[in-house]
């Protein structure tokens, strides 16, 4: 066969979000990919400059739909190390439970996507059944489905009695069931495996040139996880980051499978250890200064370099995600291997193209 | 003559509809397998219907000659069938309909379209020779290809012809578009070929692809269900097990590449099909 | 080889796990931020839900002491219900009916 | 600003980028400032073991920059992002989409530096292939 290119996007059933890859492929094997972006760009780091600072947090929740909680958490972090305010244990603690639940539904997403990527119908269907079960925990405890609005400079609107806290734990368990119940045919399902093992392989080194993050990169085997810096609760709570040594995408499930796990068991964690009292502390004054945040999203590390000049609005918010980080390593993975292969190796780094167009 | 005429009119109406509710039915089973409810039975029926009341646009003359001839090759096939034809006719028929179809899609530029026909063209290489085999392993039982003869005979195939049946289940996965091997088309479109072999048609011609795989599905049905022709039920009861196992199959498995397809059908599906003639034949 | 078969089985007896949506409606979390409703008897049209609201979905006329908000713009994030200083905005677990057009929903104090 | 933060200028940047590079240290992401009409700030932001290092450079719109890409590929989407937003040339990018990769090709100005585009030419790629292959993005 000869020579083709292939435009892969922006519209393309398998691709949840617009992106364009041109694919020139030969015989059926990659040989150039590049990737065309822009689709969705919506400038909202321009839109900074024109809101003031706490209408930013709604801003930033949207982001992207799937990582609404964590941008936010981000983002107010950044602005209380510039502020120089303390947030409450009980919100920090609220946080973590929201930002560990986005995680949970965000990977239960990507997997089903993951599967459909492979014509793997009943396994989509299933994944996503569990994860219905997450996005109602969110809406009974933040009032939405997916963009939860609970986050503010200075803590959190919205707490959880002592009831939502057992029926929360309730649902959790059901989850890690189901889940348990799935985690056999991820792990050694013969189809799967020849579909996924030794597909769009990177190594540690490669990794860190390329600047991945997140599951891309522990499943390369560096364990490297932004909660270890401790940021909101995560400092008193117990955990290790997931690693897998292949590289492949199926390491890279296996990665998000085990911190799916973990998710559920940090959620268990911050409900058994949620202490009392206030939820959010008095916001005062105008920021000045300026910071870099970082904090680990279900894709990776998402970056927000704030800075303020006294100002009612800030002078610079700019918002690095994690899909942005992962792209240079697509743009490596995909020459050489197969077109019946590219919608496995693109969804493995888990694109989320609203968050890479801000 | 005149009773060739019914049973002429028969295979060319029984046709869709039998593949028609066969495809509603299997939308159902497959919803929930799935823990979802599924589209109405009649969905496959609203679908075509809808297609053909769309605005006929072609590519260019020689893919809507494509399309007429696969559907024309596929009716042809059936009525064969019905009548009690001759199986080795039966099978080039059918084997020139697919044909028909890629070429229909290679005259297309769209890529998507081209690697497409490119697997169906791999896909009916690998299943035609177990087909074949499988009508040899009729003929060297019966003493016959006619299909008149086959009905006839007091004993199941299945009996004598196990492994070579478990061969056609390889055929009818491939050839109902199910996982594993679902690479040319899949059913939903979601796959790295959008709709491959099927991209670049649509409206009536898409629908007329749909007719033409109801009698591609009936067709395949009936060569299963010779294998116990001693009667309508056990007939039907063959032919919808069947259907029923390469649904569940479809359900549990990714789907996989066409060098994986070619490999394993061919060593696995031929093998099967080889010892069971021999050893029906050496002893 | 097949992993998933034991599931898929367990499905099809345990029946859909899926709504027949428009018949079948799952009740409201009570926690569902939803419409946002104004008690406009309360309201003394400060005007501080417009200042704050980060989609710019509200707008408030002092001197008609109209109040008006766009709900196809709102982004449920209940900042107006919270700084409200007369407690008279609530945000009601339902969602609006769906429309056919973006209209704004406007109340006056007389009426 | 929480990481050590070093001020280079153009010409010893591609140095203190390679010295970072043997040090081990991982590119997190580039950040562009408008501080000035004609003047951007750029921050290199680098990590070690969840330890952060910037260098910040002072920029003009109109002398060029020289792109770190061929020392940390990761670099190139983040340059091209700041040439794309701030109308900064790099010289010697790996993939260079002049000015497209998130912006129509018509667009007359630039998101963050609020002026006319066609002031000032294009960036010019010194690779002609690789401006073609990324060309209609």
């Amino acid at each position: 066969m000869r020579t083709s290119v292939i435009p892969f996007g922006p519209q393309h059933p398998v691709l949840p979000e617009p992106l364009q890859l041109k694919l020139t492929v030969e015989d059926e094997v990659i040989t150039e990919a590049v990737p065309a972006l822009g689709y969705v760009h919506r400038g909202l780091e321009a839109l900074a400059q024109n809101r003031d600072f706490h209408q930013m947090v709604q801003v930033t929740e949207r982001v992207c739909g799937i990582c609404s909680v964590l941008h936010a958490i981000c983002y107010c972090q950044g602005l209380e190390d510039i502020m120089g305010i303390t947030v409450p244990p009980r919100a920090r603690y609220l946080r973590v439970i929201w930002g560990e639940l986005l995680r949970l539904h965000s990977h239960l997403l990507w997997m089903g996507l993951f599967a459909d990527s492979f014509g793997f119908e009943s396994l989509f269907m299933q994944l996503w059944k569990i994860r219905e079960r997450v996005l109602d925990i969110q809406e009974a405890t933040t009032g939405n489905r997916v963009i939860s609005g609970t986050i503010r400079v200075g803590g959190v609107s919205r707490d959880m009695d002592a009831r939502q806290v057992h029926w929360i734990a309730d649902q959790l368990t059901w989850v890690a069931h189901q889940v348990r119940q799935i985690e056999p045919v991820l792990r050694e399902d013969f189809t799967i495996r020849r579909r996924t093992e030794g597909k769009g392989v990177l190594t540690s080194a490669q990794a860190r040139e390329l600047g991945a993050v997140g599951p891309v990169l522990r499943a390369s085997g560096i364990a490297q996880d932004i909660r270890q810096t401790g940021y909101a609760a995560y400092g008193e709570l117990d955990f290790e980051p997931v690693t897998a040594t292949a590289g492949d995408c199926h390491a890279r499930c296996m990665v998000r499978l085990g911190e799916i796990d973990q998710s559920i068991d940090l959620i268990h964690q911050a409900l058994d250890r949620l202490p009392g009292g206030d939820i959010r502390s008095e916001v005062r004054g105008r920021p000045q200064g300026e910071t870099l945040m970082r904090v680990e999203q279900p894709r990776g590390e998402v970056v927000y370099y704030i800075r303020a000049d006294g100002g009612k609005t800030l002078s610079r918010v700019r918002i690095r995600t994690p899909t942005f980080a992962n792209i240079p390593v697509l743009v490596k993975l995909l020459p050489g291997i197969f077109l019946s292969d590219v919608p496995v190796v693109v969804l493995s780094i888990d694109p989320c193209v609203s968050c890479l167009e801000r | 003559m005149n009773h060739a005429l019914i049973i002429l009119g028969i295979g060319l109406v029984a046709g869709p509809l039998l593949g028609g509710l066969a495809g509603g039915l299997d939308r159902i089973v497959t919803a929930r397998l799935q823990a979802r409810t599924g589209p109405p039975v009649w969905q496959p029926y609203y679908d075509v219907i809808k297609l053909m009341a769309k605005e006929l646009v072609v590519v260019n003359g020689w893919q809507a000659f494509c399309v007429y001839s696969y559907l024309f090759a596929s009716m042809l096939a059936l009525i064969l069938f019905v009548m009690q034809s001759d199986l080795l006719l039966i099978l080039f028929t059918q084997a020139l309909g697919a044909v028909f179809l890629a070429m229909g899609a290679l005259a297309s530029t769209s890529p998507y379209s081209q690697v497409g026909a490119h697997r169906e063209l791999l896909q009916i290489l690998t299943y035609e020779p177990l087909l074949f085999l499988v009508g040899v392993g009729i003929f060297l039982e019966t003493g016959s290809f006619k299909i008149s003869v086959v009905m006839q005979w007091k004993d199941p195939l299945i009996l004598k012809l196990p492994l070579l049946f478990a061969a056609l289940g390889y055929v009818m996965i491939i050839k109902l578009r199910k996982s594993p091997f679902d690479l040319a088309a899949s059913h939903h479109a979601h796959q790295e070929l959008v709709r491959g072999v099927f991209t670049d048609f649509s409206g009536p011609l898409l629908g007329m692809i749909e007719i033409g795989h109801w009698y591609d599905t009936v067709l395949i049905l009936g060569i299963c269900s010779l294998f116990w022709a001693t009667g309508p039920v056990p007939m039907a009861a063959l032919a919808a097990a069947a259907y029923a196992t390469i649904i569940l199959i479809d359900n549990a498995a990714a789907r996989l590449n066409w060098r994986w397809m070619l490999g394993h059908v061919w060593a696995m599906g031929l093998a099967l099909a080889l010892v069971n003639l021999i050893c029906r034949h050496q002893g | 080889m097949f992993k998933m078969t034991p599931q898929i089985l367990r499905n099809l007896i345990s029946g859909p796990a899926t709504r027949a949506y428009p018949r079948q409606i799952r009740p409201p979390f009570p926690a569902t931020r939803g419409r946002l409703v104004n008690d406009i008897a309360q309201c003394n049209f400060c005007g501080a839900c417009a200042v704050k609201c980060p989609s710019v979905c509200i707008e408030v006329d002092r001197h008609l002491s109209r109040w008006s908000f766009a709900p196809h713009i709102c982004v449920c994030c209940g900042v107006c219900v919270e700084i409200c200083p007369r407690h008279c905005l609530r945000q009601e677990p339902a969602t609006g009916p769906p429309a056919a057009q973006k209209e704004m929903v406007a109340l006056d104090a007389k009426s | 600003m929480n990481g050590n933060t070093t001020t280079v200028e153009v010409r010893n940047l591609l140095g203190e980028a390679t010295r970072l590079k043997i040090d081990g240290y991982r590119l997190v992401t580039l950040s562009g400032v408008n501080t000035g009409p004609d003047q951007v700030e750029i921050l290199y932001h680098f990590d070690k073991d969840l330890t952060l290092v910037h260098l910040r450079l002072a920029a003009s719109r109109e002398a060029p920059v020289p792109s770190i890409s061929p020392i940390y590929p990761a670099a190139f989407l983040a340059e091209n992002e700041i040439q794309d937003l701030f109308h900064i040339r790099f010289h010697g990018l790996v993939i260079d989409y002049q000015g497209t990769l998130f912006l129509p090709r018509e667009m007359e100005s630039t998101p963050f530096c609020r002026y006319d585009r066609s002031e000032t030419p294009r960036p010019v790629s010194p690779d002609p292939q690789s401006a073609k292959s990324a060309g209609g993005a």
